[in-house]
């Protein structure tokens, strides 16, 4: 007998606390973020991407079809488990129409099966694996912002043409960094340029002097971090230690650097330093009138995933309007029918791998003295037209494509 | 000439740089130990701690103004300062139970900090850069050095020598040393041994601390940048074992110097050599290099 | 002693039988998968007093190898299971081989770096597929006959599994090998003169322990569909010995307790605007500080000093809670 | 010599206690250890306490001294409550102890040791003092503490309160352990604290050793003090402590 108060204690506590709160009625139309809110990528996602999906629900009106709009979010603390169990209860109890954003690429690939389950809809912003519009392809999900390939390829592309041929590769040891230093490899050598030397560095290693050494003691005119987060912030900081990439011959690479990372670095440290971006808040006067909108309410700038999520927010509300049904394949159907131009993105479209398909650009990181203020971080060096930057179709792992072609 | 094939100047190089790493290991594990000594608690909050040194010192240069000299004073007292609170407000009332429990406490104090640090301050944390004096580097031929990172070996050895030398040589060292063996009898001698305790929480967060504004030149400072240290710190601890203060700095940079060779021999190990090492000495000296203790 | 556990148990089998008529049946896999998880580890901690800040990397290792034999040896599930199990305790006999040789602190200290150093080779290994994770996962038929592609026969699958895994813990607690467990929790230098050799049995258990860590990552893998990193974290790790602590140290429900409620409370803080991390390890210093009976050891105090005969003051309750280990 | 003006054993009629113990019970966890301990030590006595192991002596002393941490009844020195203190406080109103096994710091030399005190009173022996009193322990002042034989560590264990200058000395068991020369020496050195009018509560196991140097002595079993004589009448009380003490 003792037992039994303990245990139904524990499953009242239990339902209460994972009970949802009250969602408004059937009929609206709503989008959720599964993002990761106080962890490692909540400055790169979190807050800022929920901002800006409510910021594009705002400016779309509040109401499409006649029925509110509605945008939902979940902490999903970088775990799969709570990420898949919240998009289940999200597609089948709340009602969750599309789910625009969803932090670590695992937690991202299986909540896109389950939206082909729930025959909804997944757009990833923030994660740049490139499974999702290869092997993990699905008619459902769109991969909207950048992948890992797009970046390689773009940098590398890029860099080559701007006279940075031989190239030294600081890889962090594990898949993601292998695979993310051979697109660039093959995009460097497509340009003609090549591989001096690389040298592999554990996640986290804090330390990168060893590799920085073996980097300089290489004729590699172009040293660049196949890393990602604090791993590079840590290789560039170090790099500027050593006195790499400032003053001296060589250029600093970084393959997936994020603004919010730059900021962080502080310019004296990551001046000089080449990347590729879809986005900058400071391209033209659309991009600084959303950003400067997005700036009064999050205090910072948006970075291209955030930015994405405002995007592909809209177009995803744009082609409800223009299906009249938010039934996921004709919605679908219309994202891949209607080009998308906004201040993210001109005349990108959805390829039918769900791949969208826009330019990218190859920034500067300015010096302190070129700075004007807070946020003028970067100098556009080049632009990469978007069939140059992403996996061409003949390349394509994808199911879809293969159908088609 | 080559050893293994590889150049003796980039072995040399990767020596030296391994010094520097083992400085950290060094401070940290010295702090470890002089904490582990009185309070017979590991204190899984050092690599919180270090955090904090480092985001102590972007706060008196960003809010405060002052160059990093005033950094290298005022972080260490204020994480003192903050380990005095911890050791008052919640370690104290657990001495008398397991030592687990002060292992789980501290580990609940870390997870709050680091989770408190990212929600203040963003996860990817804040721009700190080298010192003016000791921009630029020394090439010394085999390996080139920069002078911040001179500076860092430098100032742990000086202040590992301080503390071994305020321990070793000074009365404040021998309470310390005394109360270690025998708490009991030395409060029966009249000495405080509660504030004794309370002094080398604070000596060894303080430790922490100073580790935290070396470091912030050299790498990120973020609210994680001792999360994973810190497991590296206790396989060193381990391996040297608990048994004296001078084994816990000698092992501290013998390790740092093991994990810049594998580094040039075997990259992919570089990851993970620490805890091999720590098995091994498992294997065969299961109390550690400098174990006392069966 | 097993008739005082009779009801309990059959009242939370109860439940757990009709809890998917309110709940989500992943969410209650989760929450059992999460259960066996800190019994094993409990079955560590709370019989021969180890604490083991580094069972995530049998947790993980469990889910890596399920998915595994799932995903690309389409082997059928209870195999993968099996396999799961298997290099789970094969990994938990290295691992405890090296970790037993020494005691409390030092022990957590050691598996929490050689769970660390799991995590690295498991990071660097090319199956896993890195941050994708092992995926594919097609669960198949469990004994030919279950359709586990069916949330509810998956669900009442693994509630099977998971019980028949706790009756063995209960069986091993109550058997003479557990018995002498305890004994050496007790005294060690006693069990040595009886002529028991401590190192071998502490082996044993932690390689039983590792083991059932493994099952439940391996559950946990096939319904889910995904084997990730995550599971193999010192977060992980240490999320189990929270678990522990809120649901009771020394109890043999209390784990079961506490893996529920930090399951559920997980659930809960992603939709609220409360920080996980920060909420986590206030529950860590809380239960230290105030609460270390936990959840179930707590109530059973209270039923217990309820009944006015059972209440002493030498109650060894109370000395319990200043202790770990002996 | 001592250096200050003290009061000498017998001088007056009816010295103050200076240790004066009531209904002292003490708690190790849940095991009861002191049952009801009711003594008092008088300015320059000597007050010995016998028993077997287990009986409760060196609790008495540790209870005394409060590193126990659970104890109730009353321990007044000099007249003031001490029950509710630390034991750091308590030692400061100048008690001074000897513990069983010497207590000798192995991480610290003799001289460290022998440092290691704080003078809690004026009137402590100058270290000089010390050196002439024991010169082995001056020969091997930069030894190990631990390396000493055991007749040095009793000397360095003794020596070392005296130069904090409580004048109240707790010796527990001097001559455990140590061959009877070495018993001679520390009776010696014994009767000659009591020449300088310290107050000493000594526990001892060795019968021989107690009589020679206590003024009186109390018998303990099981926690409790159950009876106590003075040195004029020791020779009738022999049977029963033959007796409790099972020698």
């Amino acid at each position: 007998m003792k037992f039994k108060p303990i245990m139904t204690a524990a499953l009242v506590a239990g339902t209460a606390l994972s009970a949802l709160p009250a969602a408004a009625g059937p009929d609206a139309i709503k989008v959720g973020l599964l993002m990761d809110m106080t962890g490692n990528y909540s400055d790169v996602a979190g807050r800022g991407s929920v901002t800006a999906a409510e910021m594009a629900v705002e400016d779309f009106g509040g109401t499409v079809l006649g029925k509110p709009i509605e945008v939902v979010h979940a902490d999903m603390q970088n775990k799969v488990d709570i990420a898949t169990s919240i998009a289940r209860e999200w597609f089948d109890v709340d009602a969750v129409d599309a789910i625009v954003d969803s932090n670590m690429s695992s937690a991202g690939l299986a909540v896109s099966e389950i939206a082909v389950e729930k025959d909804r809809l997944m757009i990833m912003n923030i994660s740049g694996s490139p499974r999702f519009t290869n092997e993990s392809c699905n008619p459902n999900t769109i991969h909207y912002v950048y992948d890992t390939y797009a970046l390689a390829t773009s940098t590398g592309k890029a860099v080559v043409r701007g006279g940075g041929d031989k190239w030294f590769f600081v890889t962090v040891d594990y898949t993601f960094g292998h695979d993310f230093q051979a697109q660039a490899e093959d995009a460097v050598a497509s340009e003609g340029g090549e591989t001096v030397g690389s040298v592999l560095v554990p996640l986290n290693a804090s330390d990168y002097s060893s590799a920085l050494i073996q980097a300089q003691s290489s004729d590699a005119n172009v040293i660049a971090f196949a890393t990602a987060g604090a791993d590079t912030s840590n290789a560039i900081k170090q790099a500027a230690e050593f006195g790499i990439g400032q003053g001296d011959d060589r250029q600093l690479a970084g393959l997936l650097v994020y603004i919010n990372e730059v900021d962080a670095l502080g310019l004296e440290t990551a001046q000089g330093m080449l990347l590729t971006s879809a986005f900058y808040w400071d391209l033209d006067e659309e991009t600084r009138a959303f950003s400067e909108r997005y700036m009064e309410k999050m205090g910072k700038m948006p970075n291209m995933s955030q930015a994405g999520v405002y995007s592909s927010t809209m177009h995803y509300l744009k082609a409800v309007e223009a299906a009249g049904t938010e039934n996921y394949a004709e919605v679908m159907a219309k994202m891949k029918e209607m080009p998308i131009n906004d201040f993210f993105v001109k005349d990108g479209y959805i390829r039918e791998d769900g791949r969208m398909m826009r330019d990218m650009y190859l920034f500067r990181v300015k010096s302190p003295e070129e700075s004007t203020g807070a946020w003028d971080y970067y100098e556009k060096v080049a632009t990469i037209e978007a069939e140059d930057a992403f996996t061409p179709v003949s390349e394509s792992r994808c199911y879809l494509l293969k159908e088609e072609s | 000439m080559e050893i293994f094939g590889f150049p003796p100047q980039l072995i040399l190089g990767q020596v030296l740089i391994g010094l520097i790493n083992g400085s950290f290991y060094a401070l940290l594990s010295l702090g470890l130990a002089i904490i582990f000594g009185l309070l017979r608690v590991i204190n899984f909050a050092h690599g919180a701690l270090y955090m904090m040194g480092a985001f102590a010192a972007w706060m008196t240069q960003a809010w405060l103004g002052l160059n990093f000299w005033a950094a290298l004073v005022i972080a260490p007292l204020a994480v003192g300062l903050f380990g005095l609170v911890v050791e008052r407000a919640f370690l104290r009332s657990i001495y008398h139970l397991d030592h687990l429990y002060g292992l789980l406490l501290t580990f609940g104090i870390a997870l709050l900090i680091e989770g408190m640090y990212r929600y203040w301050f963003g996860a990817a944390g804040k721009p700190f850069t080298t010192p003016d004096v000791f921009r630029g580097i020394w090439d010394l031929g085999f390996v080139i050095v920069p002078k911040y990172r001179g500076f860092v070996v430098l100032a742990s050895l000086v202040t590992c020598l301080a503390v071994w030398l305020l321990i070793e040589r000074t009365r404040l060292g021998s309470y310390l040393r005394a109360a270690t063996e025998n708490p009991d009898l030395v409060s029966c001698f009249g000495i405080n041994v509660s504030l004794l305790t309370a002094s080398a929480y604070v000596l060894g967060a303080a430790l922490a601390g100073l580790s935290g504004v070396l470091a912030a030149p050299i790498y990120q400072v973020t609210p994680l940048m001792g999360t994973n240290l810190i497991i590296v710190v206790f396989a060193v601890v381990v391996t040297g074992g608990m048994g004296s203060l001078s084994g816990a700095i000698i092992t501290g940079y013998g390790m740092g110097v093991i994990e810049g060779l594998t580094k040039v021999f075997y990259p992919a190990a570089s990851s993970v050599v620490i805890f091999v090492v720590m098995a091994l000495m498992l294997l065969l000296r299961p109390a550690g290099l400098f174990g006392k203790e069966a | 002693m097993l008739r005082s556990h009779v009801l309990p148990v059959l009242a939370l089998l109860v439940l757990l039988c009709i809890a998917p008529l309110v709940f989500y049946p992943i969410f209650l896999i989760k929450l059992l998968c999460f259960a066996l998880f800190a019994a094993a580890f409990h079955l560590l901690l709370g019989y021969v007093g180890l604490l083991s800040f580094g069972h995530a990397a049998f947790f993980g290792t469990g889910a890596y190898m399920c998915a595994q034999a799932l995903a690309r040896w389409n082997l059928a599930p209870e195999l993968a299971l099996l396999f799961a199990v298997a290099v789970s305790a094969a990994l938990g006999a290295v691992i405890g081989f090296l970790a037993v040789r020494r005691q409390g602190i030092y022990f957590a200290m050691i598996t929490l770096a050689l769970g660390q150093m799991v995590y690295f080779i498991y990071l660097q290994a090319p199956f896993t597929g890195g941050e994708d994770g092992i995926r594919g996962i097609t669960p198949g038929h469990f004994l030919g006959v279950v359709d586990l592609s069916n949330p509810l026969a998956l669900y009442f699958t693994v509630l099977a599994v998971t019980t028949l895994a706790f009756a063995l813990v209960w069986r091993i607690v109550q058997s003479p090998f557990g018995m002498i467990l305890e004994a050496i929790r007790e005294n060690e230098p006693r069990a040595i003169s009886l002529g028991y050799n401590p190192t071998l049995y502490k082996l044993a258990a932690f390689t039983f322990s590792a083991a059932l860590a493994g099952l439940a990552g391996g559950l946990k893998a096939m319904s889910f569909q995904i084997a990730t990193l995550v599971d193999v974290t010192w977060q992980m790790s240490g999320e189990v010995v929270l678990m522990t602590l809120v649901g009771g140290i020394g109890t043999f429900l209390g784990p079961v307790v506490g893996a529920f409620i930090i399951g559920g409370l997980e659930q809960y803080l992603a939709q609220s605007a409360l920080p996980a991390p920060v909420i986590l390890g206030a529950a860590f210093i809380l239960c230290v500080m105030l609460f270390r009976k936990g959840v179930a050891g707590t109530a059973k105090s209270l039923l217990q000093n309820r009944a006015p005969k059972r209440s002493t003051p030498d109650n060894p309750e109370t000395q319990a809670t200043n202790r770990i280990v002996k | 010599m001592p250096k200050s003006a003290v009061p000498t054993w017998g001088e007056r009629p009816m010295p103050d206690p200076v240790l004066s113990v009531t209904d002292l019970h003490a708690w190790y966890g849940e095991s009861h250890v002191l049952h009801g301990v009711t003594l008092d030590l008088k300015e320059g006595e000597t007050l010995a306490i016998l028993g077997r192991n287990g009986a409760g002596k060196t609790s008495t002393l540790r209870a005394i001294m409060g590193v126990i941490p659970r104890r109730s009844g009353s321990v007044k020195i000099h007249g003031r409550e001490t029950i509710r203190q630390k034991s750091h406080a308590i030692a400061r109103l100048g008690l001074a102890y000897v513990p069983e096994e010497r207590g000798i710091f192995a991480s610290l030399t003799a001289q460290e040791n022998l440092l290691l005190p704080p003078v809690i009173s004026p009137g402590g022996l100058a270290i000089e003092e010390i050196y002439e009193l024991f010169p082995n322990l001056a020969e091997r002042r930069n030894s190990p503490g631990t390396r000493l034989s055991g007749g040095e560590q009793q000397m360095l264990a003794i020596a070392r309160v005296l130069r904090a200058g409580g004048r109240t000395i707790f010796l527990d068991e001097p001559t455990e352990g140590l061959a009877p020369v070495i018993v001679e020496r520390i009776a010696e050195v014994v009767a000659m604290l009591k020449t300088r009018g310290y107050s000493m509560l000594l526990v001892e196991q060795n019968l021989a050793f107690a009589q020679a140097v206590a003024d009186r002595t109390c018998v303990m079993e099981h926690g409790h003090i159950i009876e106590t004589f003075t040195a004029a009448d020791a020779d009738s009380h022999a049977a029963s402590l033959q007796n409790h003490l099972g020698v």
